[in-house]
This record gives C-alpha cells, sequence and structure tokens, in this order.
C-alpha cells in the first residue's frame, strides 16, 4: 500500500538534498532531478489503477478528513501527476546537457521544487495546502525566469513576480472569507456546505480565488507576464512553465469553480473569457518574429482553447479540455525543446536566423515540424483528437450561442496553422541567412542528452495521435472526478 | 481597550498612506515598518501571541533590514 | 490617466468589500454570535482547541496545529523559503566581481563590542523560543527570525565578517532532510505522514509532545540558516 | 461600540490592502512596489487574524490555570498566518535582489524606462 503523498515528501527531500550533494561533488546535483522524477513515475503509474477505481485519500498527522490536511488522489489527479512526472523526467534528461554551466546544483533543486509543487497542486484536498504548493510553483518560477541573470530574464522576472504576488494575495483574502464562513479549509467539506450560505459571500470569494489563481494559468487579462517570462527563460525552463505550470494554474481554477463552487452560472462567461484568450494569444502570436516569444502566445491561444471546452461544462467537452492539456503539454515541451539547441547553434531567436535548419538539424526539425502539426490539429498527431473532441462538444450544446462561439474559435486555430507552416516552411525550403556558418561545430545537431528526450516526446505524439484509445479511456473517470461534486464529497469525507 | 486599538489602526493607515506617498524610499520603509510594528501589537491584542512575535521579527525586523540593504545597492530617491 | 484608472479600480474594490462585509457574517465572532458555533458540523478551530492538548501533547495549540493537524502546509512553507534563500544566492550570488571586496568603513568599537557582545545573548534567546515552542507562544519561525536579526546584527556591526555559506547550506539541507524523514517515518510506521510516533510524555513538561518540539527545532534551524543565507546575499557578504 | 470593535480590524485591514494597491498601480519605481506588495500581504495577515478573534476570548494556549477550550480564539487562522507571513519575506527577498541585478542592469529602478520587452 503506497500513499500518493510520497509523490509529493520524496521529492521535496531529494530538493533539500541536493544542495548537499552540491557541495560535495560538481556533478551529482543535475542527476537528482531526473531519479525524483523517474521514481515519482513509476509510484504514479503503480497508483493509477487503484486511483481509477475510486479517489484514494491520503491522511495526514493520523487524522482522517477534514480534521487535518488530506490529498485526493483521484482520476484526474492521478492522471496529472503521471503527465508532470513524464514530461519532467524527460525534461530533466534534456537539462543535464542543456544547463551544463552555469547555476549549478541551485538551479537543480528549484526545478524539482517547482515539479514536487506543481504535483501538490494537483493532488491536495486542502484549500490552504493548495495555495502553499501553489506558492511553491510560482516563487521557484520566478527564480528560474531570472536565474541567469541576462537583461531581459531579470526584466520580465520583475514583471512575473509583482503580478504574481498580487494574485496570491488575493487568493489568500478568498481563503480568509471561506474560513470566516465555514471554519473548514477542506474542500470536499467547503463544497458541501456552499448552498447553505448567500450567493453574495461565495460571489466575492470566488471572484478573488479565480483571480489570484487565474494569473498563474494565464486566462486573458491576467497573462501580460507570460510572453516575457517564457520567452526569456532558458528552453528547459520554458518547456516546463507552458507544458506544466499553466496546466496546474488552470486545474486549480477548474477544481474551485466546479468542485468547490459547483458554478453553472458563470461558466458561459467562463467559455467566452476563455474564447477572448484564444483569439489575443494567436493574434499575436501571428505577428511575432521572435520564436520563443511566437511559441508563449500560442501557449496562451491553447489556453483559451482548453478554457473554453471547461467552459462548456459537458462530460464531452471536460474530456476534450483534458485530451487538450495533454496533447498541449507534450507538444509544447517539444517545441521549446527542440528549439531550445536551434537557438543555441543559431545564436539568435529571430525566426529568419533559424531557415535552412532542416538541412543542418535533420532530427531536432523533423520533431519541431511533428509538434507544430500538432498543435494545429493535423490527423495522425495527438491535437487533432483533442480539438476534434472540443468541436463536437460545443456543436453538441445545439445551441447558437456555442455554435458562433466554437467558428470563431476555429478562425484562431487557422491563424494558428498560418503561423506554424510559415515556420515550418522557413525550416525546409528558404536558404540559410547571410553570415551564418561562421562558428565551427554550427552545423551539428544537437547532443544525444537532447535527442532522447525530443525523440521520445515525437513518438508519444504521433503514438497517441494514431491510437487516442490509451489516453480516452481514462478522460471519462478524470472527467466525472472534475465534474461530479456530489460523488466528490462522498469518496473524501465518507459520507 | 478598543480605544487603544482603534488607535493603533489610525496609526497603521496613516504610516501606510506616507509609504505610499513618500519620495523618499527610506522614509518610505520606515513607515512600511512602523506599520508591522502596529500590526504586531494588533495580533497581541487579537490574542494571537505567536503571529504577534512572527511579525515583530519578521516583519518589522527583518523586512526592514533587507530593504535598507538593498537600498543601499540601488538607488535612494524614488 | 493610469492613476484615474487604477483610482477607480481601487474604489470599485472598496465598495465591494464594504457592501459584502456588512452583509455577510464573517468570522469567529459572528459565528459566536449567531450560535453557529455551539451547532454541531465541523470548525476547524473548536476541534483542535477542545483536543490538541489530548491528541499531541502541546499545550501551546497554534504549534499542534502548525507542526501536526497542518503540517504539510509548514513543510510547504519551509521549501517556499528554500526557494527563496536559493533564488536569492542564484541571482546576487553570480556576479563576479564579489571576490574583490569593496573597502568598507569599519564600525565603531562601542558597536564592534556590542554585537560581540549581544551577538550570543540573541543565538541563546532564539534557542529557547524555538526548544519551548510547543509550550509556550514561539517556535521554529520566530526562533528563526530571531537568529537572522543577530546575523543582521554581525553584518552591521563586524563588517568584513561574515557567516559561512557553506555551513549554512549544509544546515539547511540536513534540518530539512530530518523533517522529511520524521514525516516519511510516521508513515512507514502509521501509515499516515507526519504521524505523531513518539510518547506524548508529561504535558507541559520540556520533553513532551512526541515529535512536535524535534520539527519545531528542526524547523528553527533551517529557518535561520535560510534566512540567514538570504539576509548575506542582500547585504553583499554572499559566495 | 460593539460595533466598532467588530469593523475595526476589518477596516483597517482593508485600508492597508486598498492602499498597498494603489502603490503596486500607481507608482512605477520598483522598491516602492515592493513596498505596496508588503503592506498588501500585512493588511491580509490582519484579516485573516481578525476572522478568528472572538471578544473576550483568550490565546489559544493552556496553562495551569484551568481555560476553557470554548474561550479560546481560533488557532487555525493563525497558523495559516505564520505561513503567509514566511511566504511573504520570501517574495520580498526574491524580489529585492531582482530589483538590485534590474538596478545593476539598467542603472534605474524605474519600470516606465525599462521596456526593452514589450509590457
Amino acid at each position: 500500500m503506497v500513499s500518493p503523498i510520497i509523490l509529493i515528501a520524496v521529492p521535496l527531500g531529494l530538493a533539500f538534498l541536493t544542495t548537499l550533494l552540491g557541495l560535495l561533488s560538481e556533478k551529482l546535483p543535475k542527476y537528482v532531478p531526473a531519479v525524483a522524477m523517474a521514481f515519482n513515475l513509476v509510484v504514479s503509474i503503480r497508483l493509477l489503477p487503484r486511483a481509477l477505481q475510486s479517489p484514494i485519500v491520503a491522511r495526514t498527522a493520523g487524522l482522517s478528513p477534514p480534521f487535518s490536511i488530506h490529498l485526493v488522489a483521484g482520476p484526474l489527479g492521478m492522471m496529472l501527476s503521471v503527465l508532470i512526472s513524464l514530461v519532467g523526467l524527460l525534461i530533466a534528461i534534456y537539462a543535464i546537457g542543456y544547463m551544463g554551466k552555469g547555476p549549478g546544483s541551485r538551479y537543480h533543486a528549484l526545478y524539482l521544487l517547482l515539479l514536487a509543487g506543481a504535483t501538490g497542486v494537483v493532488l491536495t484536498g486542502d484549500l490552504f495546502n493548495l495555495f502553499v504548493f501553489f506558492e511553491i510553483l510560482c516563487i521557484s518560477s520566478y527564480a528560474l525566469v531570472g536565474c541567469r541573470g541576462d537583461k531581459p530574464g531579470i526584466e520580465s522576472a520583475a514583471k512575473y513576480l509583482i503580478q504574481g504576488a498580487i494574485g496570491s494575495s488575493l487568493a489568500l483574502v478568498g481563503i480568509g472569507f471561506l474560513y470566516g464562513l465555514f471554519g473548514t479549509l477542506s474542500m470536499a467539506d467547503i463544497a458541501s456546505n456552499i448552498a447553505s450560505v448567500s450567493p453574495m459571500a461565495v460571489f466575492i470569494s470566488m471572484a478573488l480565488l479565480v483571480t489570484g489563481f487565474g494569473v498563474e494559468g494565464a486566462i486573458f487579462p491576467l497573462n501580460a507576464w507570460l510572453p516575457d517570462a517564457h520567452s526569456s527563460a532558458p528552453s528547459s525552463i520554458s518547456a516546463i512553465l507552458s507544458g506544466i505550470a499553466i496546466k496546474a494554474g488552470i486545474y486549480a481554477v477548474a477544481r474551485i469553480v466546479f468542485t468547490v463552487y459547483g458554478a453553472e452560472a458563470i461558466l458561459v462567461f467562463v467559455a467566452v473569457v476563455g474564447l477572448l484568450t484564444l483569439l489575443v494569444g494567436e493574434m499575436s502570436a501571428f505577428s511575432q518574429s521572435n520564436i520563443k516569444r511566437l511559441l508563449a502566445y500560442s501557449s496562451i491561444g491553447q489556453v483559451g482553447l482548453i478554457v473554453f471546452a471547461l467552459g462548456l461544462a459537458s462530460v464531452r467537452g471536460v474530456e476534450g479540455a483534458l485530451f487538450l492539456v495533454v496533447s498541449h503539454a507534450l507538444a509544447k515541451a517539444l517545441l521549446f525543446l527542440s528549439t531550445g539547441y536551434m537557438i543555441y547553434r543559431a545564436g539568435s531567436m529571430e525566426i529568419s536566423s533559424l531557415h535552412g535548419m532542416g538541412r543542418k538539424m535533420p532530427v531536432s526539425s523533423v520533431c519541431f515540424t511533428i509538434a507544430a502539426f500538432s498543435l494545429i490539429g493535423l490527423p495522425p498527431f495527438i491535437g487533432f483528437p483533442g480539438k476534434f473532441m472540443i468541436i463536437s462538444a460545443a456543436l453538441a450544446k445545439a445551441d447558437t450561442l456555442f455554435t458562433v462561439l466554437i467558428a470563431i474559435g476555429l478562425l484562431g486555430t487557422v491563424v494558428e496553422g498560418a503561423y506554424f507552416f510559415r515556420i515550418v516552411q522557413g525550416l525546409y525550403f528558404k536558404e540559410a541567412p547571410e553570415g551564418a556558418g561562421t562558428n565551427p561545430g554550427e552545423d551539428v545537431e544537437a547532443p544525444l542528452s537532447a535527442l532522447v528526450p525530443i525523440c521520445v516526446l515525437a513518438v508519444a505524439i504521433v503514438a497517441v495521435g494514431v491510437c487516442p484509445c490509451v489516453l480516452t479511456r481514462y478522460l471519462g473517470a478524470a472527467a466525472a472526478d472534475l465534474l461530479d461534486k456530489a460523488a466528490y464529497i462522498r469518496h473524501v469525507l465518507g459520507v | 481597550m478598543i480605544a487603544f486599538q482603534t488607535f493603533l489602526v489610525l496609526v497603521m493607515i496613516v504610516a501606510a498612506l506616507r509609504a505610499a506617498t513618500s519620495k523618499d524610499l527610506m522614509d518610505a520603509v520606515i513607515a512600511c515598518t512602523l506599520v508591522s510594528l502596529m500590526a504586531s501589537i494588533v495580533f497581541y491584542f487579537l490574542h494571537a501571541p505567536d503571529v504577534a512575535m512572527a511579525e515583530a521579527a519578521i516583519g518589522a525586523g527583518l523586512s526592514a533590514a533587507i530593504f535598507i540593504f538593498a537600498i543601499n545597492r540601488t538607488e535612494r530617491q524614488e | 490617466m493610469r492613476t484615474v484608472v487604477s483610482l477607480t479600480l481601487i474604489v470599485i474594490v472598496a465598495i465591494g468589500v464594504i457592501v459584502s462585509l456588512s452583509q455577510v457574517p464573517v468570522g469567529a465572532e459572528a459565528a459566536r454570535q449567531e450560535g453557529r458555533l455551539d451547532q454541531d458540523g465541523v470548525n476547524f478551530g473548536r476541534y483542535y482547541n477542545s483536543r490538541a492538548v489530548e491528541e499531541t501533547g502541546a499545550t501551546n495549540v497554534v504549534a499542534s496545529v502548525v507542526v501536526s493537524y497542518r503540517g504539510l502546509d509548514t513543510l510547504g512553507e519551509v521549501a517556499v523559503l528554500f526557494i527563496a534563500a536559493l533564488g536569492v544566492v542564484t541571482l546576487l550570488g553570480t556576479k563576479q566581481e564579489r571576490k574583490a571586496k569593496r573597502e568598507v568603513e569599519q564600525a565603531s568599537l562601542i558597536v564592534f563590542t556590542g554585537c560581540r557582545f549581544l551577538f550570543p545573548l540573541i543565538l541563546l534567546f532564539a534557542t529557547y523560543i524555538f526548544a519551548h515552542g510547543h509550550l509556550t507562544p514561539g517556535g521554529g519561525f520566530q526562533g528563526g527570525a530571531v537568529t537572522a536579526s543577530g546575523f543582521v546584527l554581525i553584518y552591521l556591526g563586524c563588517r568584513g565578517r561574515s557567516v559561512g555559506p557553506k555551513q549554512l547550506s549544509a544546515t539547511e539541507s540536513l534540518s530539512g532532510l530530518v523533517f522529511v524523514m520524521i514525516g516519511l517515518v510516521g508513515l512507514a510506521l502509521g501509515g499516515s505522514f507526519l504521524l505523531n510516533f513518539l510518547p506524548r510524555g508529561t504535558t507541559y513538561a520540556l520533553f513532551s509532545a512526541g515529535v512536535i518540539p524535534i520539527i519545531y527545532v528542526a524547523i528553527g534551524l533551517k529557518v535561520s540558516s535560510e534566512l540567514g543565507s538570504i539576509v548575506g546575499a542582500l547585504a553583499g557578504e554572499g559566495e | 461600540m460593539s460595533l466598532m470593535e467588530s469593523y475595526i480590524h476589518y477596516l483597517g485591514s482593508f485600508g492597508l490592502i486598498l492602499i498597498g494597491l494603489y502603490v503596486v498601480l500607481v507608482k512605477s519605481n520598483l522598491v516602492k512596489v515592493i513596498i505596496g506588495i508588503s503592506l498588501i500581504d500585512t493588511g491580509v495577515n490582519l484579516f485573516l487574524i481578525s476572522v478568528g478573534y472572538i471578544r473576550m476570548g483568550t490565546a489559544p494556549i493552556f496553562s495551569r490555570t484551568a481555560i476553557a477550550p470554548e474561550e479560546m480564539v481560533d488557532p487555525v487562522p493563525q497558523a495559516l498566518v505564520l505561513t503567509a507571513i514566511v511566504i511573504g519575506v520570501s517574495v520580498l527577498g526574491l524580489a529585492l535582489s531582482v530589483a538590485i541585478r534590474l538596478y545593476g542592469h539598467y542603472g534605474t529602478l524605474d519600470l516606465r524606462k525599462i521596456r526593452d520587452l514589450k509590457w
């Protein structure tokens, strides 16, 4: 009997150990995140079948819920935990070579803490504990964005930090309101009492919590920090921020809106906000000439689509959103990882300087193309089933409003297709810019420690795209976990 | 007792306004420290001695010190 | 323009807050006046106040909540401080010019001697605070902050002396590991993380309340070293 | 007078939060913005403690003189605030070190003058 709490405790302990190892040896710390994430992956996969039958409720301090902090490892939480440890493991392997010189053991400890925070966010069943893990996630990302200490990194870290700090203060006020009303912090307990108080009080605290957690989730008016932070961080960090950190923010918002409040009334608003996020992201991405800023804006677009699908609030819509969460995490991680070495070799982040890379770095370019096509939603890749599910869910609503909305959403996807095709065309069919090729060793493919995770991600994208059933059979349970409030309360409180 | 607490809260608000408006950063930091100190006394009256200790040591002591270190290494005027 | 927009926003928020506060009974006092505290149903505060001494053996209920009932929060919070220490040292410690120490004016003899005299006393007081956290007000965080203010005194009064960053870093790691290990031992013995697996002892004695004092001392050491390295890096004495 | 007693702490805490928000939104000096964040933190902490306050109560610490548990104020907000204070000082330290590095790069702390990246 393995308790899901070791998914959090062991990475935290290993992160504390990392700096100690860093004092003893230069080389050891960089393997620690990979080891920890491999451990997490094994444990999460072993726990997944049990979580699918019924959520595993883990107690702390020997008390049963709700009186002490408890973890609720339901189908959704375990699925996201598997995703986090898989992507985290691959990026940790990539970083062994990529972050060779630089901040050293402190970088690896921060990276591991970020992943531990994300795992805590998806597993916890306690509102204040959610806030604490959220802070671990956010504060380690502020530090990682600025960890190279260069001009853009520090500037974007400053902006990110200010907005994030305001967001967390607002969320804390919201938690204070809820505690003042109910005298409890367990999400299941709050959810079972929420109907007993006036909608006014509920609305204020919900607005505060959604705004606070929405900053990290990059929902439309709150995402000013994202393009800067994701584009000026090191590529491995951009990958984890785009792939995992945003998803943790969206998970927190979704958990609060669906499970704690069960607020059906605002879901149309959520869908519209999602659509706005999508349009803003895709339109801004189209006009970028910097490859990493483009990818960051494209993340905003995808987040918009996920939020829109959550706003549909039908089982099929939520399944589509979760599918898109997985597919975007894999594809965006692959995009950032494969561009990492291209940028390193080309010495510039301008799209024009990547022209002709298709011949110099064939493997990276092919993988980049796969990921780009997957994000657009072309059929043999993982992005296609997700988008298809969302569109069919929107049409199944048989509501003119949602039909119009999804039509506008498709417009955004077309824009997405246009800019990704432009880049891929540049990679293969354009000549390298003048003055390139001066550095010795520029034409070399990325090293093996980078190619392995890139290729694994590419294979995963194609494999799940060809046979989506590997993923879809878990999605039903996961969507029910999010939508079925009564079952959640019953499992946790055991009533 | 309530009159005294009201007085403390008023001092807090006035100090916070001073911190918000002052052009001299060192001045603002001192005002901010005064806010924390008053908050710490209010915590004591709210029967939270643990928090009062933490706020006095961290909010009124340590954060002022690190603010002043940082201002020393940057600039003092806004 | 920006000022006007911001002020409008703030006024809207203020009105919302005032309206909601005046209509919604938030807080324990309101709950008591409405008699909700006496009803059945979950209320963390009432439960902990009536059960904490019996269940954990600590007379300071806040300590038993911080270390035992909400111990996972505390682990997370210690991790947050650890992140901040790592981040500050990463941001400020990477400059090369740190080796070329700028000449600083020495503090006067009175200040120097005073600091040297006070520093051990401060450490002693801090140790008292975090060793008695389960009996009296105080605990790991407060004690750690007091230690860190001792470090501030050293940086101000005894220029040129500093606390070794390596020793701080090692203390940080080891005390963090002790915390996690105690939690995992509880998991192995009783199936629940941070289980209080030691005997409770006599209430009001220093050695009572099982694992709570041990964890609080570990937290105290960890918080002192983390705040110490933050202060050190900001004071310009980092690596 | 009892109304005053119930509300003065809430009013004080939201006063601090609003003043802090004003500083963050209007001022452009980074250290000033960080001072604003610190004010907001203090306000939030005061709010949380006020939530657990019971009039005529006692601190949640048992001593040899008998105290009824019903008289004690709620210990949970105090534990939450301890956590929040420590998180606040972590963010503060990180923010100030970012400010120092920013000053090293640009020679100014005015966010309006630092515009290499688009806002």
